[in-house]
C-alpha cells in the first residue's frame, strides 16, 4: 500500500503573507496550518466535516480546513484567526466575543469567530434565526450558544454604527 | 483524520481531465465535501485525484433558450445565492440551500453532490421534480440523461467509469408554477430523513402538472409517479401525499424505522405539496 | 454589558469580562496539540473492532518496517506497567485489572491493543494499518440488564454474574412505611449513556529528559496533580520526577476527570525510546474510548399520603459500568443514591445499586455525576405522584421542601443540607412564565387540538466537593497568593480551569480583598512543577472549594501586610484599605508595593516575622455546599412528526453569592444545552453485539445553535453558610435542573392521551409511536 | 439491523437451491467477490472488493452454508473483515415455488464494525438491500 508520492509546490497566502512549501498531496489544510506553519489557531475537532473547529476563509469563504487539501489551497488567500486582528486592535467580532463571554474553554472560538465573520460578511444585521443559521457548522459544548448569538448581535450593530 | 497517499492531478481542460479519469484509480476531486471525510476515514482510498476545479468553464450558470445550466462545479452556496437561479428556478436554489452548513456549501458543487448519489442527499429530489437533464462527459464525446435516469441506486448513477458529470440543465419555470423543497433533517448529520420536492402548474387551484422527486425515504431518489397524478386527476394534497409510500421498500436506521419514514414521507409530501400551490398562486 | 475594571469598586457581584479570552479569541491559547518539541514523535494507537475476542496473534513486522516508524508496542511490552487505576472503593468490589494496552483478550470496541510510534502524525497513521491482529471473536454483552440474565456472556470471565458490587443503603421503616402508604407509584426510568463530547478530544505530550531522569507529561486534564500521582505510581517514576503540564484544555465536562491509559503509555514510551512523543485523540477514538456518562436503569417507588405528603422513596439502580472501572467509575452511582430525597422532607429510603460490567466504554463522570439521573428520577416521580394524586405539580413539590427555618437538615441519605429556600426559585419561576396564564393556554391549546406541555424541576445538588471523607481523593483545595516585590499579584490555585473563568473570578477576589487593580492579578494553575499539590475541577468545586482557600490565603497575607505596614509606619495600630496601610493615630500610610519591597528587602522586620510576602493555604470544607433552583419549560408536540419544540425555558437557580454574572450565566446555558441534549437527541447506543452506533457527529447529535431554545436565566441568592464567600457552585446546575423539566413538560403535554412516563431521549419517532396509541 | 426480503428467480426450486450452494455460482453472483475457496464441509473462504461510491475495501471473508433442508431452505452466514472494519451478514432463505419460478425469501440479521460503522449508521439498510439485489440479478444472468 505504501506508494511513493511526489510533493507538490504550494504558494499560499496567509494573512496577507505569501508561503511557498513543498507538501505531501494528502496533507491537509488544517495540517499545513497547524504544524509547518504553526498557526495553531484553528483547532481540529472532528474527521467528519461536523464540528467547525478548524474554519478559516479562504479566498474570502469560509470552510472546514481539516476538509481541504493544502494543495487544493495553492495560490489562495487565506484567513484564519491569527489575521483577523489588525495593528494589534482586535476586530468588532472578537471584541464581542469577548464582551458578551461568548467563549468558555476556547476551543470553538476561532472557527466559530471566522463563520460569524462570514455571516457578517454576506449579511450585516442579521436576525437571531440568521444568526443561528450562519453558525449551524460549528459546535459549541460550553456556552449552549445563547452568548454566541449575543456577540454576533452585538458585533453586527458595532461594525454597522 | 489521515488519508492514504495519493498523486494528485490538476487538468487544465476537459480532455485532459477525462484523460486523467480514464486510469481506474484515478477519482475526480471536485469540492470534496463528500469525498475527503471518507478519504480521511480510509474508507475510500484513490490512488490519484483529478482536481477539476483548474478545468475551465465549469462554474457558470446561465439561462440559455428556456433552461438554466448550472456548471458541475458550481457551488450549493453559488446555486442557493444566485439571482437567476433564485428567479428562474427557486426550486434548485431551496435545495441547494438545506445542504449541510455554510461551510459545506461554500465547497461542495453540484457535480460532485450528485455524481456521489448519497441516498438522503438533497439535490436528487429536486432534480428529479424539476425533470433535470445531466450532461456527462467521455472520452467518447458528452451525453445527456434525465434526472430519473441518472439516479440508478444507492451510490450508483448513469456515470462510467471515466466519466464525468459536466453540467446540470433544469427549466426555467414558467408562470404559474410553484416549487418547494421540505426536509426532515437527521440532527446530527444534517442528512434528510425524507426530503420531498414539489413542483406544481396550478391555474386557480388545479393541478395541470405535478412532478414530486424525493431523498432520504428509500436506496435511491425517485420520482413519485402516484402522488403526481392523482394531484393531476384533482386528487386533494392530503390524499395525494399518502399515496408517497405506495410500494416504497422505505430504509430504516437508527434515527428513523422504515414505518416512521414513510409516515414521513407523507407528512412532508403534503408540506411540500401545499407550499408549492401557495407558491404557485 | 461588561466593562473593563481600571478604577477601584468592589468587582464581586460584577459581570467583570474574562481574563482569558483574549488568549482565546485570537488563536493564541496553547493546548496540547499546538505544542511541538524537538525530534517529537507522534502516536497512533491500534484498537479492537470487537466488543469481546481473543487476541491470537499480532503482526508487527509490516508496520516496523515503514520508513518513519520508530517503534511498535504491544501489550506484552508494557504488562508491568498500571494498572490504569480506579479511586473508588465500596465494599466487596470486584476490580478488573486494566492493563494499558489490552493483553490477551479485548473486552470492548476501541480497547487499545498495540501502539505505533513515528517520526510523524501520518506516518504514524499509515503504520497502525500494517498492524495485523488476529482475534477469536467472543459473544459480548452490552446491556446491563441482559448482563444480569442467566446465561449472558461473562465480560470478565472470573466473574460470570457479571456484577462488580452491590449496595445498599436505607433510613427509617422502609417496608413499613410503603405496608402504610396510602399512595404508591412505581416507574422504571432509565438515564441513557451520553457522550461528553469535550470540543478538544483527549491529548497527552510526554517527554522525558534522562539526564535529570525527570518525566513532564503535558496533558488535557482536569485533574494534573492526581494525575501525577497516579501516573508516577503507574510507571514506577518517584512522583517528585514526574511534572504534569495542563496547559489549555478545550473542556472536559468530567470525562477529563480521570487517568488514562494513554497518559501512562505516552509516558512509558518516552522514556523508552528517549524522543517525545504525541498522542491526539481522534474524534472517533474520543466516542469509543473517552468514558460516557450516566448508564442508568433505575426501577422507583413512591409512597405517599393522600394529601400529597412524600413519606418513602424506594430505588433499584442498575448502573452500566462499562467493561473496566475508570477512575471513579463505580462511584457515580452511589451519588445518586446521595441525592435521591431531592428537595423532599422524606426521611425513608431505601436503595440498592448493583454495578454490572458489559463489553462496553466505562462509565464515570460527566457534568452532574449521579445527580441528574437522581433529580431525573425524584423529579419524575413527583410529577407522576401529582398525576395520580391530581394534585398541581407546583402544589405537591411546595407541599414536601424542606422548610427555609430547618437548615441546616439532615437529609434521609445522610447528608447535611447548608442552607436554602426551596419555594422561593419555584415562585420566581412560577410568576415568570405566569403559571395561572399559561395553564389557561394550555386549556385553550388543547381545545384546539394542540399538545401544549408545561413542565417544571425542582433541583438540589450536592456540590463543592467536598469534605475530604467524602472525597476519593481528598476534598481540600489549595492556595496560594504572591505579592512580588514590584506589587504585582501571582496567585497559584491548585484547581484546574478550563473553560470555568476562574482565572478572572479568583483575580475579582483577590482585587476586592487586597483593593488592587484587578489587572495586576495573575492566576496560574495546571502545572505541578509551578503550582502546591490541589485536588483539581470538578464537581462545581473550583470557586466554593478553590476560591475559599484563596479568600482564606488572602487573610493570612493582610495580616502580614499589616505586620510590615505597622512597622514601616512605626505605630501598634495599622487599617489595610485599598492597597494601603494606614496609621489609625497620624493617617500616615504606605502602599502595598511599598510594604511587598520592604518584606523583600528585609533590611527589617516585624517580630517574629518571615521576609517576604505570600501565604499558601490548604482548606478543608466542613460540607458540601447544596445549590438548588426551579426550571420551568413549555413544550409544544407536533400531532403530525412527533417533534417536541421547546418554546420557553426559564432557569431560577441559587447558587449561593454571585461573584461573576456573566459567567454564571455562561455556565448555566452550558449547563441546559447539554440537559437538553440528553433529554432530546442524546444516546450512545450500543447494538447487541457491543459495536457503538453512534461512533462519530454525523450520527450522535449533540445540539447545535439552530436546536437551542432561548434560556431565561435568573437567581435567587442563598449564601451558602459552608464558606466565607458563600458561594455554592454552578458548573452542573443546569444540566441537573433540565431533563425532568424538559420531559415532565413533554409528558404533560401528552397526559391527556394517558401517557404518564417517557424515557429520554425524546426522539420525534418515539413521540410518534406514542400519539400512534403504541408504547412509548 | 434486520435485513428482509424477497426475490424471485426464474427457475425451478431444485435448481435455485442447488445454485445457491455452487461455490461457483455464488463466487460469480457475490457483488465484489474475487475468490471463493472451498474450506472444508460447506465452508469456504472468500476475497471481497467492495466498491461502494467512493468507498473501497478489500475483504478477507468465510461463507458458510448449514442447517441445510433442500429444496426448501438453508443458512447462509457470510462474513468478512478488512482495514476498514469488518461485516457479517447471516440468516434464512427460504424457497417456495411460485408457478414456473422460485421465491427466496431471506431474513437475517447484517452486522458491521470498525470504521465502517461510524459513518455507515444510516446507509447499512439502503447498501445491504443493494448488494441482495445485486446478488439476485446477477444469478439471474449467470443461469445456463
Amino acid at each position: 500500500m505504501m506508494i511513493a508520492i511526489m510533493r507538490r509546490a504550494i504558494a499560499v497566502t496567509i494573512n496577507g503573507k505569501r508561503h511557498s512549501n513543498e507538501v505531501e498531496p494528502r496533507l491537509l489544510l488544517i495540517h499545513y496550518l497547524r504544524d509547518v506553519l504553526g498557526l495553531t489557531g484553528p483547532h481540529i475537532g472532528c474527521e467528519t466535516s461536523i464540528c467547525g473547529a478548524c474554519t478559516v476563509l479562504v479566498n474570502g469563504k469560509a470552510i472546514k480546513s481539516c476538509t481541504m487539501f493544502a494543495v487544493q489551497a495553492n495560490g489562495a488567500d487565506v484567513l484564519t484567526i491569527e489575521g483577523l486582528a489588525s495593528d494589534g486592535n482586535l476586530h468588532p467580532i472578537q471584541n464581542a466575543f469577548w464582551e458578551e463571554h461568548g467563549a468558555q474553554c476556547g476551543y470553538c472560538t476561532p472557527g466559530m469567530i471566522m463563520a460569524s465573520k462570514q455571516l457578517l460578511d454576506r449579511n450585516a444585521s442579521p436576525t437571531e434565526e440568521e444568526i443561528r443559521h450562519g453558525l449551524e457548522g460549528n459546535l459549541c459544548r460550553c456556552t449552549g450558544y445563547q452568548h454566541i448569538v449575543n456577540a454576533v448581535k452585538s458585533a453586527a450593530a458595532k461594525m454597522g454604527a | 483524520m489521515i488519508a492514504h497517499p495519493f498523486d494528485y492531478l490538476t487538468p487544465k481542460s476537459l480532455p485532459e481531465a477525462l484523460l486523467l479519469l480514464a486510469d481506474p484509480d484515478a477519482k475526480a476531486l471536485a469540492g470534496g465535501m463528500s469525498l475527503i471525510p471518507m478519504m480521511k476515514l480510509r474508507l475510500a482510498a484513490p490512488a490519484k485525484l483529478v482536481d477539476l476545479r483548474g478545468v475551465p468553464g465549469l462554474t457558470s450558470i446561465s439561462e440559455e433558450s428556456g433552461r438554466l445550466k448550472i456548471g458541475a462545479l458550481a457551488t450549493h452556496f453559488d446555486i442557493e445565492s444566485s439571482r437567476l437561479v433564485r428567479a428562474k428556478c427557486p426550486l434548485l436554489a431551496m435545495a441547494a440551500a438545506h445542504i449541510g452548513d455554510v461551510q459545506v456549501r461554500n465547497m461542495g458543487t453540484i457535480g460532485g453532490s450528485i455524481a456521489h448519489a448519497d441516498p438522503a442527499a438533497d439535490y436528487p429530489a429536486a432534480l428529479q421534480a424539476l425533470e433535470a437533464t445531466i450532461s456527462i462527459a467521455g472520452v467518447g464525446g458528452t451525453r445527456a440523461v434525465s434526472a430519473a435516469e441518472f439516479f440508478v441506486d444507492t451510490f450508483t448513477t448513469a456515470v462510467g467509469p471515466g466519466e464525468l458529470v459536466v453540467e446540470v440543465s433544469v427549466p426555467v419555470e414558467a408562470a404559474g408554477t410553484g416549487t418547494s423543497y421540505q426536509k426532515c433533517l437527521q440532527p446530527a448529520s444534517g442528512f434528510a430523513i425524507v426530503g420531498v420536492a414539489a413542483r406544481l402548474q396550478a391555474v386557480s387551484g388545479n393541478i395541470s402538472m405535478a412532478r414530486i422527486g424525493v431523498t432520504g425515504l428509500s436506496g435511491c431518489s425517485f420520482r413519485a409517479n402516484g402522488v403526481e397524478a392523482l394531484l393531476e386527476s384533482g386528487s386533494d394534497p392530503q390524499a395525494a401525499a399518502a399515496a408517497i409510500a405506495n410500494g416504497i421498500d422505505a430504509n430504516s436506521d437508527i434515527h428513523a424505522s422504515a414505518e416512521y419514514r414513510l409516515h414521513l414521507a407523507r407528512v412532508y409530501a403534503a408540506k411540500a405539496i401545499r407550499a408549492a400551490l401557495a407558491a404557485a398562486r | 454589558m461588561a466593562s473593563v475594571i481600571t478604577e477601584q469598586e468592589k468587582l464581586i457581584g460584577k459581570g467583570i469580562k474574562r481574563k482569558e479570552d483574549p488568549r482565546l479569541i485570537t488563536g493564541t491559547a496553547t493546548y496540547v496539540d499546538d505544542m511541538q518539541l524537538p525530534g517529537m514523535h507522534h502516536a497512533c494507537i491500534v484498537r479492537s473492532p470487537y466488543a469481546a475476542a481473543n487476541i491470537k496473534s499480532i503482526d508487527i513486522k509490516a508496520a516496523l518496517e515503514t520508513p518513519g516508524v520508530v517503534a511498535v508496542y504491544t501489550g506484552a511490552a508494557v504488562k508491568d506497567v498500571g494498572p490504569v487505576p480506579c479511586g473508588a472503593s465500596l465494599p466487596g468490589l470486584r476490580v478488573p485489572h486494566h492493563h494499558i494496552l489490552a493483553q490477551d483478550r479485548v473486552y470492548f470496541v476501541g480497547h487499545p491493543v498495540a501502539v505505533v510510534v513515528a517520526t510523524d502524525r501520518y506516518i504514524a497513521r499509515d503504520g497502525a494499518d500494517l498492524v495485523e491482529v488476529d482475534y477469536d471473536v467472543l459473544p459480548a454483552v452490552a446491556d446491563p440488564e441482559k448482563a444480569l440474565a442467566d446465561g449472558a456472556p461473562a465480560v470478565h470471565p472470573q466473574w460470570p454474574d457479571n456484577v462488580a458490587f452491590n449496595f445498599h443503603q436505607e433510613n427509617g421503616e422502609v417496608e413499613k412505611v410503603f405496608a402504610e402508604a396510602e399512595v404508591v407509584v412505581k416507574q422504571r426510568i432509565t438515564s441513557q449513556r451520553l457522550i461528553p463530547s469535550s470540543m478538544e478530544t483527549r491529548a497527552v505530550l510526554a517527554e522525558y529528559r534522562s539526564g535529570e531522569k525527570a518525566l513532564t507529561i503535558y496533558s488535557s486534564s482536569q485533574i494534573p496533580h492526581l494525575l501525577r500521582t497516579l501516573v508516577a505510581g503507574m510507571l514506577g517514576v518517584p512522583e517528585h520526577k514526574l511534572r504534569v503540564v495542563v496547559p489549555e484544555v478545550g473542556g472536559g465536562f468530567g470525562s477529563k476527570l480521570n487517568v488514562y491509559a494513554e497518559e501512562a503509555l505516552m509516558g512509558w514510551i518516552a522514556m523508552k525510546t528517549g524522543k517525545p512523543v504525541k498522542w491526539i485523540e481522534s474524534r472517533r477514538e474520543n466516542f469509543l474510548t473517552t468514558i460516557h456518562g450516566r448508564g442508568h436503569v433505575d426501577y422507583y417507588e413512591i409512597a405517599a399520603k393522600k394529601d400529597g405528603t412524600i413519606t418513602g422513596i424506594r430505588l433499584k439502580l442498575i448502573q452500566d459500568l462499562g467493561a473496566y472501572h475508570q477512575l471513579l467509575t463505580p462511584a457515580i452511582p452511589t451519588l445518586s443514591v446521595l441525592m435521591m430525597p431531592g428537595l423532599y422532607r422524606c426521611q425513608t429510603i431505601c436503595a440498592d445499586i448493583v454495578g454490572v460490567f458489559t463489553n462496553c466504554v466505562p462509565t464515570d463522570a460527566y457534568r452532574g455525576a449521579g445527580r441528574p439521573e437522581a433529580t431525573h428520577g425524584i423529579e419524575r416521580m413527583v410529577d407522576m405522584l401529582a398525576a395520580e394524586l391530581k394534585m398541581d405539580a407546583a402544589e405537591l413539590r411546595l407541599k414536601n421542601f424542606i422548610q427555609p427555618g430547618e437548615f441546616p437538615f439532615a437529609s434521609a441519605t445522610g447528608l447535611t443540607y447548608d442552607s436554602g429556600d426551596y419555594a422561593k426559585p419555584l415562585k420566581k419561576a412560577l410568576d415568570i412564565v405566569n403559571y395561572m396564564g399559561l395553564r389557561e393556554q394550555q386549556r385553550k391549546a388543547r381545545a384546539e387540538g394542540r399538545w401544549m406541555g408545561i413542565g417544571m424541576s425542582t433541583y438540589g445538588e450536592i456540590c463543592a466537593f467536598g469534605p475530604s471523607p467524602a472525597t476519593p481523593a481528598g476534598g481540600w483545595e489549595s492556595a496560594s497568593v504572591r505579592i512580588e516585590p514590584s506589587g504585582k499579584i501571582t496567585v497559584h490555585t491548585g484547581v484546574s480551569p478550563h473553560g470555568q473563568g476562574e482565572e478572572t473570578t479568583f483575580s475579582q477576589i483577590v482585587a476586592d480583598e487586597l483593593g488592587v487593580d484587578f489587572n495586576d492579578v495573575v492566576v496560574l494553575h495546571g502545572d505541578t512543577a509551578i503550582v502546591q499539590y490541589g485536588i483539581g475541577t470538578f464537581g462545581s468545586r473550583g470557586t466554593a472549594v478553590g476560591g475559599t482557600a484563596l479568600y482564606f490565603a488572602l487573610q493570612e497575607l493582610k495580616a502580614k501586610i499589616k505586620r510590615f505596614g505597622a512597622m514601616l509606619l512605626d505605630t501598634d495600630s495599622v487599617v489595610y484599605e485599598e492597597g494601603r496601610c494606614a496609621c489609625r493615630k497620624t493617617g500616615n500610610s504606605v502602599s502595598l508595593a511599598e510594604i511587598a519591597g520592604a518584606s523583600y528587602r528585609a533590611m527589617k522586620l516585624p517580630p517574629g516575622t518571615e521576609p517576604g510576602m505570600m501565604a499558601t493555604y490548604f482548606w478543608e470544607p466542613p460540607n458540601f455546599t447544596f445549590p438548588f433552583g426551579a426550571h420551568i419549560v413549555v413544550t409544544e408536540v407536533d400531532k403530525e412528526t412527533g417533534v417536541v419544540t421547546i418554546q420557553r425555558y426559564v432557569a431560577v437557580d441559587d447558587c449561593g453569592k454571585i461573584l461573576n454574572p456573566l459567567i454564571v450565566a455562561g455556565q448555566v446555558h452550558g449547563g441546559v444545552a447539554q440537559g437538553i441534549g440528553q433529554s432530546l437527541y442524546e444516546h450512545g447506543i450500543y447494538d447487541d453485539n457491543g459495536q457503538l452506533l453512534t461512533g462519530e457527529f454525523m450520527d450522535y447529535a449533540i445540539p447545535k445553535i439552530t436546536m437551542m431554545p432561548w434560556i431565561e436565566s435568573e437567581h435567587t441568592e442563598t449564601p451558602s453558610p459552608v464558606n466565607p464567600l458563600g458561594v455554592k457552585g454552578v458548573g452542573e446546575a443546569g444540566t441537573i435542573g433540565c431533563s425532568p423539566a424538559v420531559v415532565n413538560s413533554v409528558v404533560d403535554a401528552l397526559s391527556p392521551l394517558g401517557v404518564r412516563h417517557l424515557d429520554m431521549p425524546l426522539s420525534p419517532e418515539k413521540i410518534w409511536k406514542v400519539l400512534q396509541g403504541g408504547q412509548a | 439491523m434486520k435485513v428482509t426480503g424477497s426475490h424471485l428467480v426464474p427457475l425451478d426450486r431444485a435448481r435455485v437451491y442447488s445454485m445457491l450452494q455452487d461455490p461457483e455460482v455464488l463466487a460469480a453472483c457475490m457483488p465484489g467477490c474475487e475468490k471463493l475457496e472451498k474450506s472444508g464441509e460447506d465452508s469456504y473462504t472468500m476475497k471481497m472488493k467492495m466498491a461502494l461510491a467512493a468507498i473501497s475495501g478489500q475483504f478477507d471473508g468465510k461463507v458458510s452454508i448449514t442447517d441445510q433442508n433442500p429444496p426448501g431452505s438453508f443458512r447462509l452466514l457470510v462474513e468478512g473483515t478488512s482495514k476498514i472494519g469488518f461485516m457479517k451478514g447471516g440468516g434464512l432463505l427460504t424457497l417456495t415455488t411460485e408457478g414456473d419460478a422460485t421465491c427466496v425469501a431471506y431474513e437475517g440479521d447484517v452486522q458491521v464494525g470498525g470504521t465502517l460503522a461510524a459513518v455507515g449508521q444510516r446507509l447499512i439498510d439502503a447498501t445491504s438491500k443493494m448488494m441482495i439485489k445485486r446478488f439476485f440479478e446477477k444469478l439471474i444472468a449467470v443461469q445456463p
